[in-house]
């Protein structure tokens, strides 16, 4: 019984934190999502594709860097502490959509979202709510796909769409005309939605049954992805409110030192910690094929929400007058843990997928 | 008991009521979320609102009529603000002055003072904003540093101040510096100083929300006459903690009125994406609406003990710590039972017509910290209320 | 506007205190519900009838104290603040149902029962879960009552039962041979329910639909009464934290001066007076036949319910070790809150009829 | 990372599970509820069963062969717990003895005392209960003031010690006290006493489930024999300190495995009272389900590092938080989902057959206080965890 990461994957978490430090600390990640148009830096995406970042999930014998679940968790955990904007887990969501896609198509859209030549992202919800009806009112009909999709992660950005359709997934290439996008713009810069309005030829990659099973599988990884990157923002909050707090003085002490704040603190370590335990022991038995993965990742998922919460908002309070102004980075942490609270399976899906894999 | 209004008091609820159907032409989140309106914008129409209502006669309820005032109490000024959040009208741009600055010259200032400064004040002519919070001192004004030196007659104010609500917009703020740094208490004096002048930097301070309705203020020998002094030198604090008591209560009935607004959108939106009907959503509904309940019910105690002309109970104590937690719990039930849709910046398309979840969300992180965190707020209630020891 | 009590109640109230405390102090109580058949003072309970509290809703003209549900609330407060142990609620919703009952026999009993002469009491649950279905099992035929009635409160002591059934409200006096009462007994000393098997001769006293309209109306007086009486619950058991946590010593100092037993005191004394400003609002409300009487019963129930669950729980806590020993009192206090959070309306049941009244 | 159990793990669960089948004739709850057994008759249960357990090999797993044990690590010893917990077997009797005392005598006793003392132990023949907390002491173990005062070559023992679990039973006590009064922790010595005779008054504490598995004993001149030293004189406090850590982890599946039984009651509850599609409802059991798998995978990283023979790091602290406020909550959900049925006390007619709520509810009150209330838990986890200042 080993609870510790390997030697390869703490190596690549470690050099993760590395890259990620020098290359997209807080403040570069700032700018980037305050000012730039794409909301993230293309260069340093195509570092990480270049090293390999966007097939960890993939088995070595297929290029990938086989590190599983586990070292997706880890890398994630780093990229949840710099609040690390654009589309990285989405771009992972969609090679793993396309490796379950057969025929020469997928493999090419594949290969180039591997090497980081296409953005590619899934393109699923069509309320505003995410009340999702059963089955998508995107129509795909004669090679052609007509609908609108909301939600869409980077949609603006994408070069292509892989579209829930009534028949099944679809994969639509931008068309020349663009796509037409309206942003939905939420209060977490580090990622941007879209509203698309789709009229455009697209081809069938899965049908209906199919889709639905590869995507029970991909939206496993989601959850567990998403809870892994909060457990980096939970960690890092943190981590700012003892630094914070210890600095800072009143009534002629550290702030740190009163008790009301110490026991807060001590509940933020619990939350944090609770869901450091939940994602790996998730993570590992979905590289296991555990019989228990399914309910596990819903329970890393419904943990790291709740907990998120709690911390986020905590590290707010702590931070007192500062924390609610823009400057100070308490509120970064607390919109990006929002949007993966509520998206990659909010956490009434988690609960329900957790009741459903008990039996219940 | 008895939790009526009195016969007046309904008049003037009609009469406020009936005035406020014909001026508010747009409800006020509607023009926050208008693309035309800039924050300068925004500010001329609140300026030009709090004209209206002082044409009317709707400020500064309780002040003499000889200030402007309409002799009214507690319980018409509480009135005042329901109706006017139910209306979701403009607020009043000068409301640290009416409420704050306002008594304090009433009370404690001179009739040149009365007369120089409450009429503009309450014409929106020029903005006042409060400047007592200072950086590092949190809560407690009694450690302020800002100092104001003597310069002939008059004084020359060093020092910064923080929080400033509606800095960038103000003409004129109210400071307390300190003009002996050996008094801790009585060393402290409340000065009258013009922003538009040399040795003021009035830098805004953006909030999480996105705004920056509050400034940072920088003196570096700004000027403030010695006429301009509230009261004597010295009397700064005293001045300052009797006019922060006639706060108390004295918005008991806006936080509920407001959160009147609020649950009516989220039943409206549960209604809309059709959960309504599910338990868990109506649970938390109710829940919030019961919390709502307990608020107003706790502020009419209030109420009933300021317009009975005694200071009030621990109720008062908790006013701000239950309608600030309720705050949170509110827009944290918006984000989870709307959806993202809740999550959608203000004038982001889509978000929601009638009522702003975003901004109401990340603000109510806001409210469990500024005017005394909820920490301090315990801490008071330990020790004033429950008279618990210190170790 | 006036939120004190005017004189009269107050009085009320204070010569309620001082009669509580004389006759009936927690020691006393204690001994009555740990020792006692009845688990109550028949002699003090003649006492109340005889200075009229039986009477306190009934108007002056009827031979009633006329004080209205401020002034039942304000006693109440006082009964809950020492645990008062026996059916006092329950005689007071019985007399309020048989009031609303015409004929001779309901008023024969209505006066019995006021005099303190006989011990009335609603019977109306049949399920164990108090998940009750919309018409009860227990039927009305020929003059006999036949069914099984379940948390009959002090059912094994009644002199009549007032049976809900299938054709309405029915009058079903002791048999000879007695009840054949099974007591369901629950963790709270102070209340003792009966499982009661009923084949009977009994009297309808108001058809279906009167029934539902006279019984909602007991309702609300049943859920406002028994928020009353968690308010005195709760007040009490703050005083008892703030005296046990002032003289008690730790680190060398009393451990009321910390800051995180000091912040728990605040949030307890948050509810206790939120659950106060609750309970009088809807008291006056009911007596001012206020159009939102019904919602705002509804809030104070509810209200009063997780408050008291959060102070009385609190109240263990802050304790420590002999906050779980019998010999202290917080127990009691904290099971007493458990029985008036379920019964007389679950908080769930609050909460729903809050949503109705408010047309949601 | 690695979660699997090995294989020789694998069949010690195998072979503890199929003897469990055969032993565990009856759930422990079933005994608790039968009117025929009254206390004692319990405790004679008790007995029985650990005399079978130990003569099948199942207790001290982790001590040598040579002292009774099977020489075997933290897993198994987990692994006993959670197999016990699933069957509901009857509770150990001599837990204290054989989890504090058995390892503070192996590691620091005398050949000669383990041999005495530990036989008797494992077949339940001899009871042990625990002296180390005070009235007024709480938490502090270094604050205790029960003193031994030399007598001959043996010392007499005065003072008072509360909370001794199962006292009542006991037969022997291991008690700390105060040798010099002057060395705060080095003037303590470890002592083993019989609880069977003059000098000392062992007085049953009834808890708020009505039980009284507590005591409180009095000591007045009782006997402790210098050879039931256990260590040096003075070395009282910290071998007590050394015994603790050992129990760290040592029951982390424990609890998890006895919220399984807890959970699976309140869904069949549900299912029976019709509820369990509501959504609310659901929603209530899957947080419950969640929180119990985060406290069961914090147990497998505490276990872990255990097995790994390295001390847990701040997994370990979060432990008893975790667990006892988890029960709170999941007690309170089944008051509410199963309405008052669960409030029937033990042995009342109607009562759950499978799950004693009313004093599983209870008794989590207890939980958040004893070995360590919730507010020191946190206060250490602030000080030693989070190394955050102190005033």
């Amino acid at each position: 019984m080993q609870f510790d990461l390997d030697d390869e994957r703490a190596q690549l978490k470690q050099a993760t934190r590395e890259l990620l430090e020098g290359e997209s600390p807080l403040a570069e990640s700032r700018a980037l999502m305050e000012q730039s148009a794409e909301g993230f830096s293309k260069a340093l995406y195509a570092q990480l594709a270049e090293l390999g970042y966007l097939g960890l999930l993939l088995p070595e014998d297929a290029g990938g860097a086989g590190v599983g679940h586990v070292g997706l968790a880890a890398v994630l955990e780093e990229m949840g502490r710099v609040a690390f904007p654009g589309p990285f887990l989405d771009q992972i969501l969609a090679i793993e959509t396309l490796r379950r896609c057969p025929g020469d198509e997928a493999r090419r859209w594949l290969e180039r979202a591997l090497g980081g030549d296409v953005l590619v992202v899934l393109a699923r919800a069509e309320t505003l709510s995410l009340d999702e009806p059963a089955q998508p009112e995107t129509r795909l009909a004669d090679a052609r796909i007509v609908g609108r999709k909301r939600w869409v992660p980077f949609g603006a950005q994408a070069d292509a769409l892989l579209v829930t359709t009534d028949q099944g997934l679809a994969l639509v290439p931008r068309p020349d005309s663009g796509w037409n996008a309206t942003p939905l713009e939420t209060i977490d810069l580090a990622q941007r939605f879209a509203e698309i309005p789709l009229a455009a030829p697209g081809s069938a990659l899965l049908g209906p049954a199919a889709t639905d099973a590869a995507l029970a599988e991909v939206d496993r990884t989601g959850a567990l992805a998403a809870a892994a990157l909060l457990l980096g923002v939970m960690e890092r909050s943190l981590e700012l409110t003892r630094d914070y707090t210890v600095e800072r003085q009143a009534f002629g002490a550290p702030i740190a030192s009163f008790q009301a704040l110490q026991h807060r603190m001590a509940d933020m370590l619990i939350q944090t910690e609770g869901t450091r335990a939940a994602v790996y022991r998730a993570a590992w038995a979905t590289d296991a094929e555990d019989a228990d993965a399914a309910r596990l990742v819903a329970v890393a998922k419904a943990q790291a929400g709740d907990a998120s919460r709690f911390v986020c908002g905590e590290t707010i309070q702590l931070h007192g007058g500062v924390g609610y102004t823009w400057e100070y980075d308490p509120h970064i942490y607390y919109k990006r843990a929002k949007t993966l609270e509520q998206f990659y399976g909010s956490t009434r899906d988690a609960l329900e997928q957790l009741l459903e894999a008990s039996g219940i | 008991m008895d939790l009526r209004y009195d016969e007046s008091q309904q008049a003037f609820r009609a009469e406020l009521r009936a005035w406020l159907a014909d001026h508010v032409t747009r409800p006020w989140t509607q023009e926050l979320r208008d693309p035309a309106n800039d924050a300068d914008a925004l500010v001329e129409l609140r300026r030009d609102f709090q004209r209206e209502l002082n044409d009317a006669g709707f400020l500064g309820l309780d002040w003499p009529v000889e200030w402007g005032g309409r002799g009214l109490g507690p319980v018409e000024k509480n009135i005042f603000q329901e109706e006017t959040a139910w209306a979701d009208a403009p607020p009043v741009p000068n409301f640290l002055g009416i409420g704050l600055l306002g008594p304090a010259l009433i009370h404690h200032g001179s009739e040149e003072q009365r007369r120089r400064f409450i009429p503009k004040m309450l014409s929106a002519e020029e903005i006042w904003c409060q400047g007592f919070s200072e950086p590092g001192a949190g809560s407690d004004l009694a450690g302020i540093r800002c100092r104001a030196e003597p310069d002939g007659d008059d004084f020359r104010i060093h020092g910064q101040k923080v929080w400033t609500t509606f800095g960038p917009w103000a003409d004129w703020i109210f400071v307390l510096a300190r003009t002996d740094p050996e008094d801790r208490y009585g060393g402290i004096t409340f000065f009258l100083v013009p922003l538009h002048q040399d040795g003021v930097d009035m830098r805004p301070l953006r909030q999480i929300t996105g705004e920056a309705e509050f400034g940072e203020v920088f003196f570096d020998g700004a000027l403030a006459r010695r006429a301009h002094v509230v009261g004597k030198l010295g009397e700064g604090w005293q001045i300052a903690m009797t006019v922060l008591a006639y706060e108390r209560g004295a918005t008991a009935l806006l936080e509920p009125a407001k959160n009147d607004r609020y649950l009516k959108d989220l039943v409206t939106g549960c209604r809309e994406n059709g959960t309504l009907g599910r338990p868990d959503v109506r649970e938390r509904i109710a829940r919030l609406l019961a919390d709502n309940e307990v608020i107003r019910a706790n502020a009419y105690r209030t109420l009933a003990t300021l317009a009975a002309g005694r200071a009030p109970g621990p109720e008062a104590s908790l006013e701000k710590l239950l309608w600030t937690e309720h705050a949170r719990r509110q827009s944290e039930a918006a984000f989870d039972l709307l959806g993202p849709q809740a999550q959608l910046a203000t004038r982001a398309h889509h978000a929601r017509p009638e009522m702003d979840w975003a901004y109401e969300h990340l603000w109510s992180r806001a409210g469990t910290i500024y005017s005394g965190s909820s920490e301090i707020q315990r801490n008071i209630i330990a020790k004033r209320v429950l008279a618990l020891p210190t170790r």
